[in-house]
């Protein structure tokens, strides 16, 4: 019996997807199974800043230069540019108004960081290195992608409301500021810093990871139970179809940087994600007009496990066949 | 035990909305607010519950006590902030110990 | 600004009975509610808090905005939940901006 | 539905005082209260929040559903805990079901 | 000094109860030591998701087949027999009502999932192994006592609210999703699961158990306290004399069974432990008329403490002297 | 580039600086950065079961005898004595009244647990043994500073509220109970139950004090912000003077008990370090007019980073020289 069950879990991501399909049936079955609200917050903080570090430390180790900047550099502008892309298709494939169409097309020029955390682990399970500082890549995109959206959304009298606190907000968000933040710091205090923390950081990473994709999961099984019928076959067809594409411009940019497969997978991941922690606060603030559950169900409850399944080993795969190390 | 007549006012707003709300109060002159967490709730934009969510996802309760006078300037404020937003405001009359602070 | 007269009803409530007295809420025809924390109290069955609890023990607090004419159902709707469970049940007169939300 | 006449008084203090205000409402003969946890707040002495605070910092709101002829023991007992305390006290009429257990 | 002190602390469960003792004490001192609610529940379900998923892994490892099966339909069986026991004794014992005996009954018929989690504790730290499945035992007994105890309430016209609505809770209550998903997730994943997370769920398991029993000290402390007088002498006696009772039809049926010793003492310690979470919840809902303060008093504040620190050794003794491996 | 950075980095105090500092900056800059209250409550509660525990254990190994009462006396005693010269000190050097002035000195005069725990963590990384019962003289050192301080302030008829209750809130307060508690069941169960415990208590420590200087960090600077123009110039000084001169004691004391370098530099911490948990709260209850501004300011956002980056690296360079091992 187990020999024919072990099949299915060979490697961590069956972990990550069995913990996150446990939380999303659970949530469907409308069991009372819930994370508190600050234990789940308490552990994203905990990814953000371990995952930071460790990239800061990363960087300490093997150096960065130039490569960083380039990087940096063609992540803003990936998260410039593929809402306008998103914002076609979706215009395209779906009856979404203007201003619904660009807070979704924010969504997915932004990333999400869970998709990122687990790509880099399944990465570390494969012993397939990555550049360190791609996890200062992953900051970098989180808010540019909401500036092309508003623009979007203004073309068409749609009033965005862009303030200064928004700025701030958006610049200064608690995941960015944790991200960079301890990538500083890993950076500065470098192996031995990372000695110093990492059997905090290190050693239980994947099992905490695991309970957080409990948790998406079962916030994504509430959200898709709430939303029923919120999303049209088009809406749903590009929660599927744009990761592949945004995926296909970080194949490019990351092979045109000259990144390693690691690297190059990171930054398809990125590009394929899309945000349901930052962007959708934003999205509240600055387009309010704009309905919640579209972008919401299509981010966590499409995209997301869509990734999770299906995208992460095929970026993983495309990018160590094309960027031959 | 003397008390003076005030106006409750609580408004039911979206959390990233809050820092926006509680600066326009004060703007208006408001001087006292208290802001209570909300687990959860319904309305027309459906239902909702805070279990396990990680951004600023959600809703508070913010409540004014102000002297009636206040009143108008405060409902002002605060419609010009939760207009356009997901939210519900209501107001009680209500009597309170020692009026110097409202 | 202009306002409308409703009635605010907080009911506080077992936490194990919540689902049951909303969809009885929903059932009534009440458009919205909010649900709020509530860390301890007392009454007739004592004192508790919830600080370090773990099951769905505790209380919490349903407050529902309704205009007047829904009152009645909804009283006669929380009723039939809470009556025989711990708990109580208030209501205030308030006015409310916006409405047609209600 | 039947309902009866009643005051319902929000006390919102410093969580170290909360032990004193609730004993001290006991001594007064108030038979039930509810304490709900407050995020943060703004009044003479500055704004506030909960967030990352590790000691009993903050404030509560401690609800009172009280007989009208009741109010002024309450009252009493309140003011004498809050009055040299961070905290105000606002009291609005309601309605109660289920009077016998006020 | 130090020596004659350690005497007392010769194993992990000195250890356990001291922990739980601390909390009692503090609580009955009004000391105002409290964990938050938010942690309580999370180490709750860290507790769960880490022991359903040893046991799954531990499943693949050693096989199951039939045996798994027979044991869940004792646990079963147990559950719901339990109850009955329990009641003719509460009736016979203490002057409590037919309704307020009926809940008391169902707690004592469901489980404690720390006394579980501590008993299994305390075999891994004596070295002897038991049955991996017993932790999906352990879920399967969580819900029979509630229907058992309904059955007996409904026979005097207690008139139970038994519905759809709660008998979904009581099966998908969140304990019961957790152990039995991790458990299979663990029988998915196996060996090479457990590696990528063990230095999560199994290394920093003791300690997080130990601060788990300090907050159960406080809860309990905190309702002893609050329930002063609540209890008679009779409904005291039956707090302690169930137990064991209860442990002698776990020793019976695990030895028919033919279980392990180890599994013959957690099937024991199954039968002898009173739920406090998932059955008190029920309990509101379908039967709002018995005292909260009745059942929760017995079951954390005296059964909870007999098991740990007499009961547990007892059961693991008698279980190793019957069952010879 | 990384070389240069590194050599800010060549020991735990630096990492532990830069968290801190990461908090700091982002609450000054208005990021909505936030540690969820009960996220930060479980970290403390963490670090006290742990550095009680590690103590207990340390004196169980060693043995304690007559040193651990006399430390405990001298601790004692110089919590009754710090606040009557921090008091001196401020009415002389600001402009504070009475009540003002008794409440900050009752903060100097008691100790901040997470400075010793930072210190404790120092010593640790620089291989400086210490004794174990320190811990124990933390807690000892928590309380009679408020004794002190209220008679200071009723002294001017400031009309202290010194009831039975805050008798009680005061000695069983949760930090000196979770302390004492958890020292005790390290001394009972010595190295046999550290071992059992040492992957969740020892292991992840360092890691997790970072995570809660960072919202150390994040607490301080809100409350600067909040704060600024409260304290004038005098009373900046106080903050950073104070410090130094409560060492000064401290290792007066230190010597004369003959205590290890380590032990030295510990109780130096603890006489230099100011509370803001435990005295706040009591000081909200009992010297109601005084202004929680003040003293948390200058606890939380003066004296703690002073000792932090200042005093720490001082109070164990002075140690070692002079208290030769
Ligand atoms: N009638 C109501 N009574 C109380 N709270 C309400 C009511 N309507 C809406 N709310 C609250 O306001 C939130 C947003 O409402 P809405 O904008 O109608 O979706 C809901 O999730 C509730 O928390
Ligand atoms: N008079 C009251 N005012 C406010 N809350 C009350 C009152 N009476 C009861 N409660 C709340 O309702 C809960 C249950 O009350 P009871 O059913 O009387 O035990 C208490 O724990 C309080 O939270
Ligand atoms: N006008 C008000 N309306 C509502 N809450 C208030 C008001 N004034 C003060 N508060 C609350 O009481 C706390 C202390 O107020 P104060 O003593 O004025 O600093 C504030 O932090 C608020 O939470
Ligand atoms: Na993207
Ligand atoms: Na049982
Ligand atoms: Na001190």
């Amino acid at each position: 019996m187990s020999d024919l069950f072990r099949l299915a879990a060979d490697n961590l991501l069956s972990l990550a997807i069995l913990c996150f399909v446990l939380g999303l049936l659970a949530a469907l079955a409308r069991s009372e199974l819930t994370v508190p609200e600050a234990a789940a917050k308490a552990i994203s903080l905990y990814l953000l800043f371990s995952i930071g570090f460790k990239g800061g430390a990363s960087v300490a180790a093997h150096g960065a230069d130039g490569a960083l900047l380039a990087a940096l550099a063609a992540g803003v502008v990936l998260s410039f540019v593929l809402p306008l892309l998103a914002f076609a298709l979706l215009r395209f494939m779906t009856r979404l108004g203007r201003v619904d169409a660009a807070a979704v097309a924010a969504h997915y020029g932004s990333i999400s960081i869970v998709t990122f955390v687990t790509a880099t682990s399944v990465l570390v399970d494969r012993g397939i290195t990555a550049e360190g500082y791609m996890v200062a890549v992953a900051a970098a995109m989180e808010a540019p992608a909401i500036v092309s959206a508003l623009w979007l959304a203004s073309r068409g009298g749609g009033g965005s409301r862009m303030d200064g606190d928004l700025w701030r907000e958006i610049l200064l968000n608690g995941s960015i500021v944790l991200l960079v933040g301890s990538f500083v710091i890993g950076m500065l205090t470098g192996a031995e810093g990372l000695d110093r923390i990492a059997s905090f950081i290190v050693a239980p990473f994947q099992g905490v990871l695991c309970l957080f994709l409990l948790d998406m999961g079962l916030v994504a099984g509430r959200g898709l139970r709430g939303a029923r019928g919120v999303l049209g076959a088009g809406a749903l067809c590009f929660g599927v179809i744009m990761p592949p594409i945004g995926a296909a411009t970080g194949l490019a940019a990351g092979l045109l940087l000259g990144l390693s497969p690691g690297g190059v997978a990171l930054l398809m991941v990125l590009a394929a994600s899309a945000s349901y922690i930052a962007v959708p606060a934003a999205m509240r603030v600055a387009l309010p007009d704009a309905n919640p559950s579209v972008y919401l169900t299509l981010s966590l409850g499409v995209t997301f496990p869509f990734n999770l399944v299906v995208g992460i080993p095929l970026y993983v795969a495309v990018a160590t066949a094309l960027a031959a190390g | 035990m003397q008390t003076h007549q005030a106006k409750r006012v609580e408004i039911i707003i979206e959390a990233p909305m809050e820092g926006r709300l509680t600066a326009a109060l004060e703007k208006a002159g408001v001087t006292g607010f208290t802001v209570l967490p909300v687990l959860g709730g319904s309305g027309r934009s459906g239902r909702w519950t805070r279990d396990g969510q990680v951004g600023r996802a959600g809703m508070v309760a913010v409540i004014c006590l102000v002297r009636p006078e206040r009143l108008d300037g405060l409902l002002d404020a605060a419609f010009a902030v939760v207009e356009r937003h997901i939210g519900v405001v209501s107001i009680t009359d209500c009597a309170v110990l020692r009026a110097e602070r409202f």
